[in-house]
């Protein structure tokens, strides 16, 4: 129970920052709002492999958590120099 | 409800508080860098509470070792992204507003030039 | 359901961004949002429990799908502005009348669909597929995932030409957009000079390399296999490619061996395949390549296919982004 | 009014189907830019992999990794008041004998115990089909984006343009001063 509202606590905040991101109202903005999302879905990722009872199964969190810096990487990238090569 | 269940609870209503305060302060804050504030809040003590509160939850075992390491990896990469955020704003032209420089209201960034909106 | 909730959220989320994607007027923030839409969606997948999908959801819309609209926008010149000003706020009348007919169309035939989460719904019910997979599928194979199960050995034949899809659309990347140039050293101050990226890519990368091939070879346990582990191992080259430049990543990893590695790949998963018909099997069955136990058989036949899936996906995902990020 | 009620509650996830695939559609269809339209084709496809998962979903069901018996059963005393020699025998007899046995060990337990105990031990799994059918489309959807991202890349050099509307353009003008 305390683990699913912790997972409505953080769907909540995940809105919150969907609004940020959709405000802007500059790039950097959205990509920080990108950046908290990431984290957040991490977080819940986990807490809902808890909800549902088969807290083994974390790994879907751990991949996310590897794999969500590229898309930052690339943001960045592109603000700041222009290419991704 | 035991210890360990209540340890849970409070380590996850705590972290729920961070990350939903954290929103809104990236929601209500002024200007760029007054976001990252609170964004780095969620990211670094947010985080680490949850997932402290879901090791408890869990027991000692694997699945305490992967959470670990997703908290190892967030922490790793998550402030980097946010400081290079900040670095790449910087060097696009863009300083803190600050209310002396501006008067009350948020200044509204320039529409043209670097990678803004 | 417990976390009804949660999923009814998340949908709403989910609804919200797309129509955020469609609106943005410049094509970098429909990039962003884009990437906040895959992650919900991953979100998604997996209160639903289905976590496999979540995997691949998590692997595949994090990075490579955000990676390649912000090639094509560097390759198109269109990063600021993107859409041209008259595009955004005129809403055209005519499209929005063909998409709300049509999807009052739809809303009208979903009035018929069982309810969600019915479990007498017929796709649940029909005792030659979802019910023969969930019941029997542990003591034909005796691997507990049951989704492994079924892509990789009760429709191994539909997973082969996925895979030859794959291996296709990197062909054909290949000939659209393949120059011979080696790709630009990058100039100084770049990513790989930035202290923090250089000890983060040291850290993380191997890290992914070595979990990638986890998910390739643990897909019987948990969720996981080829699909997602490939992906995740060419998520690697990916972060090393960015922070330390394409030219030093094509010196790491040369892109004649991404090229073969991806026919290779394909080539084992239909070499399994021709060994069952030589052990004297049907194509695919992988019970002919262990006579005295089918199950040990099975085992070996799901392994050796996803080891091939992996292989060609990870090759096809680093070809494809070194065609996209050449400049 | 109730058709809707029921319908907010039953069929949910299908008009979010509909929807995305709506907005992919309207996106295809009126925004010039081939970038946006290839956007709107992947979100069309996306509201596509929600309306197979959710015909997999079954209610209260668990992901189709099997579960043991024994591990439902570790997890399911772990809820309920039970004293610990009986519940170590009742871990013992599923081991050896299975579930019915592992239940006869266990004695009576309160009522809302025993229901919360016999709901999770024999908890179904959702259908794995469509998880297979969409874990491999997802993969096969970014391959087929690359490939259409490609095509756009090669208009912008041939027409040194991705509108729509300015490539029929210079279509026509081709075609009238082949004609002239």
């Amino acid at each position: 129970m305390m683990f699913v509202a912790a997972g409505v606590a953080l769907v909540v905040a995940m809105m919150l920052f969907l609004a940020r991101a959709l405000l802007g109202p500059t790039v950097y903005d959205r990509i920080l709002a990108m950046n908290s999302l990431g984290t957040k879905t991490v977080l819940l990722l986990a807490l809902l492999v808890f909800i549902h009872d088969r807290p083994e199964f974390v790994d879907i969190a751990l991949v996310y958590a590897l794999v969500n810096f590229v898309a930052t990487l690339a943001l960045l990238k592109l603000v700041e120099h222009g290419r991704l090569s | 409800m035991t210890g360990a269940e209540l340890l849970t609870a409070v380590l996850l209503g705590a972290g729920a508080f961070v990350a939903l305060t954290s929103a809104l302060g990236v929601l209500r804050m002024p200007d760029f860098f007054s976001r990252i504030h609170p964004a780095g809040e969620n990211e670094s003590l947010g985080q680490t509470l949850i997932i402290a509160g879901l090791i408890v939850a869990a027991g000692p075992g694997g699945t305490a070792l992967k959470l670990l390491l997703v908290w190892g990896f967030l922490m790793m990469t998550a402030p980097a992204a946010t400081h290079a955020l900040t670095r790449a704003a910087w060097q696009d032209g863009r300083r803190p507003w600050s209310r002396d420089d501006d008067g009350p209201a948020p200044p509204t960034p320039p529409r043209a030039g670097g990678a803004s909106t | 359901m417990t976390d009804r909730w949660i999923v009814e959220l998340l949908l709403a989320v989910v609804v919200v961004t797309a129509v955020g994607v469609v609106r943005a007027r410049n094509l970098l923030v429909a990039s962003v949002l884009l990437g906040i839409y895959s992650l919900v969606m991953a979100l998604i997948w997996t209160a639903m429990e289905a976590y496999d999908v979540a995997l691949t959801e998590a692997a595949v819309g994090a990075g490579i799908s955000t990676l390649l609209l912000i090639g094509a926008l560097i390759r198109t010149g269109s990063r600021i502005g993107g859409s041209k000003e008259r595009d955004a706020p005129r809403i055209d009348k005519v499209a929005l009348a063909v998409a709300v007919l049509t999807g009052a169309a739809l809303a009208y035939g979903t009035l018929d669909m069982p309810a969600i989460g019915d479990p007498t719904a017929p796709v649940h019910v029909h005792p030659k597929v979802a019910r023969h997979y969930i019941d029997r599928s542990m003591e034909e194979t005796h691997v507990p995932n049951m989704v492994t199960v079924v892509l990789a050995s009760y429709r191994g034949y539909d997973t082969m030409f996925e895979t030859c899809v794959v291996f296709t659309a990197a062909l054909g990347v290949m000939v659209l957009l393949r120059r011979r140039r080696p790709p630009a050293e990058p100039a100084p101050g770049e990513m790989r000079e930035q202290a923090i990226f250089v000890v983060m890519t040291r850290m993380t990368v191997p890290f992914v390399l070595a979990y990638g091939s986890y998910v390739i070879t643990h897909g019987e346990l948990g969720p996981g296999g080829g699909f997602q582990g490939g992906v995740i191992l060419a998520a690697g080259y990916l972060i090393y490619a960015l922070v330390y430049g394409l030219a030093a990543a094509q010196r790491a990893l040369p892109p004649r061996l991404t090229d073969v590695g991806a026919g290779l790949g394909v080539l084992i998963y239909a070499g399994v395949g021709v060994a069952c018909l030589l052990l004297g099997g049907d194509f695919l069955a992988y019970d002919a390549l262990n006579q005295a136990d089918p199950a040990k058989g099975q085992q070996l036949g799901m392994t050796l296919v996803e080891l091939g899936v992996g292989l060609t996906v990870a090759c096809v995902m680093v070809t494809i982004f070194n065609e996209v990020a050449q400049p | 009014m109730s058709l809707l009620a029921t319908g907010l509650f039953n069929l949910l996830n299908y008009w979010v189907y509909v929807s995305l695939m709506m907005i992919g559609l309207y996106a295809v269809i009126a925004k010039t830019n081939l970038v946006k339209k290839v956007i709107g084709l992947s979100l069309f496809q996306t509201g596509i992999f929600i309306f197979y998962i959710s015909m997999g979903v079954v209610s209260g069901a668990t992901t189709p990794i099997t579960w043991t018996d024994a591990e439902r059963l570790r997890l399911g005393l772990s809820r309920v008041e039970v004293a610990p020699e009986r519940a170590a025998a009742a871990l013992a007899a599923v081991e050896e004998d299975g579930l019915d046995a592992a239940r006869a060990a266990l004695g009576p337990l309160a009522p809302a115990d025993a229901a919360r105990l016999d709901e999770l031990l024999a908890r179904p799994y959702t259908n794995p089909l469509p998880h297979v059918l969409i874990l491999t489309a997802i993969v096969v959807s970014v391959s087929t984006m690359a490939v259409a991202l490609a095509i756009v890349m090669e208009i912008k050099a041939a027409y040194g343009t991705i509108e729509s509307d300015e490539i029929v353009t210079a279509e026509l003008e081709t075609a009238r001063a082949a004609r002239s």
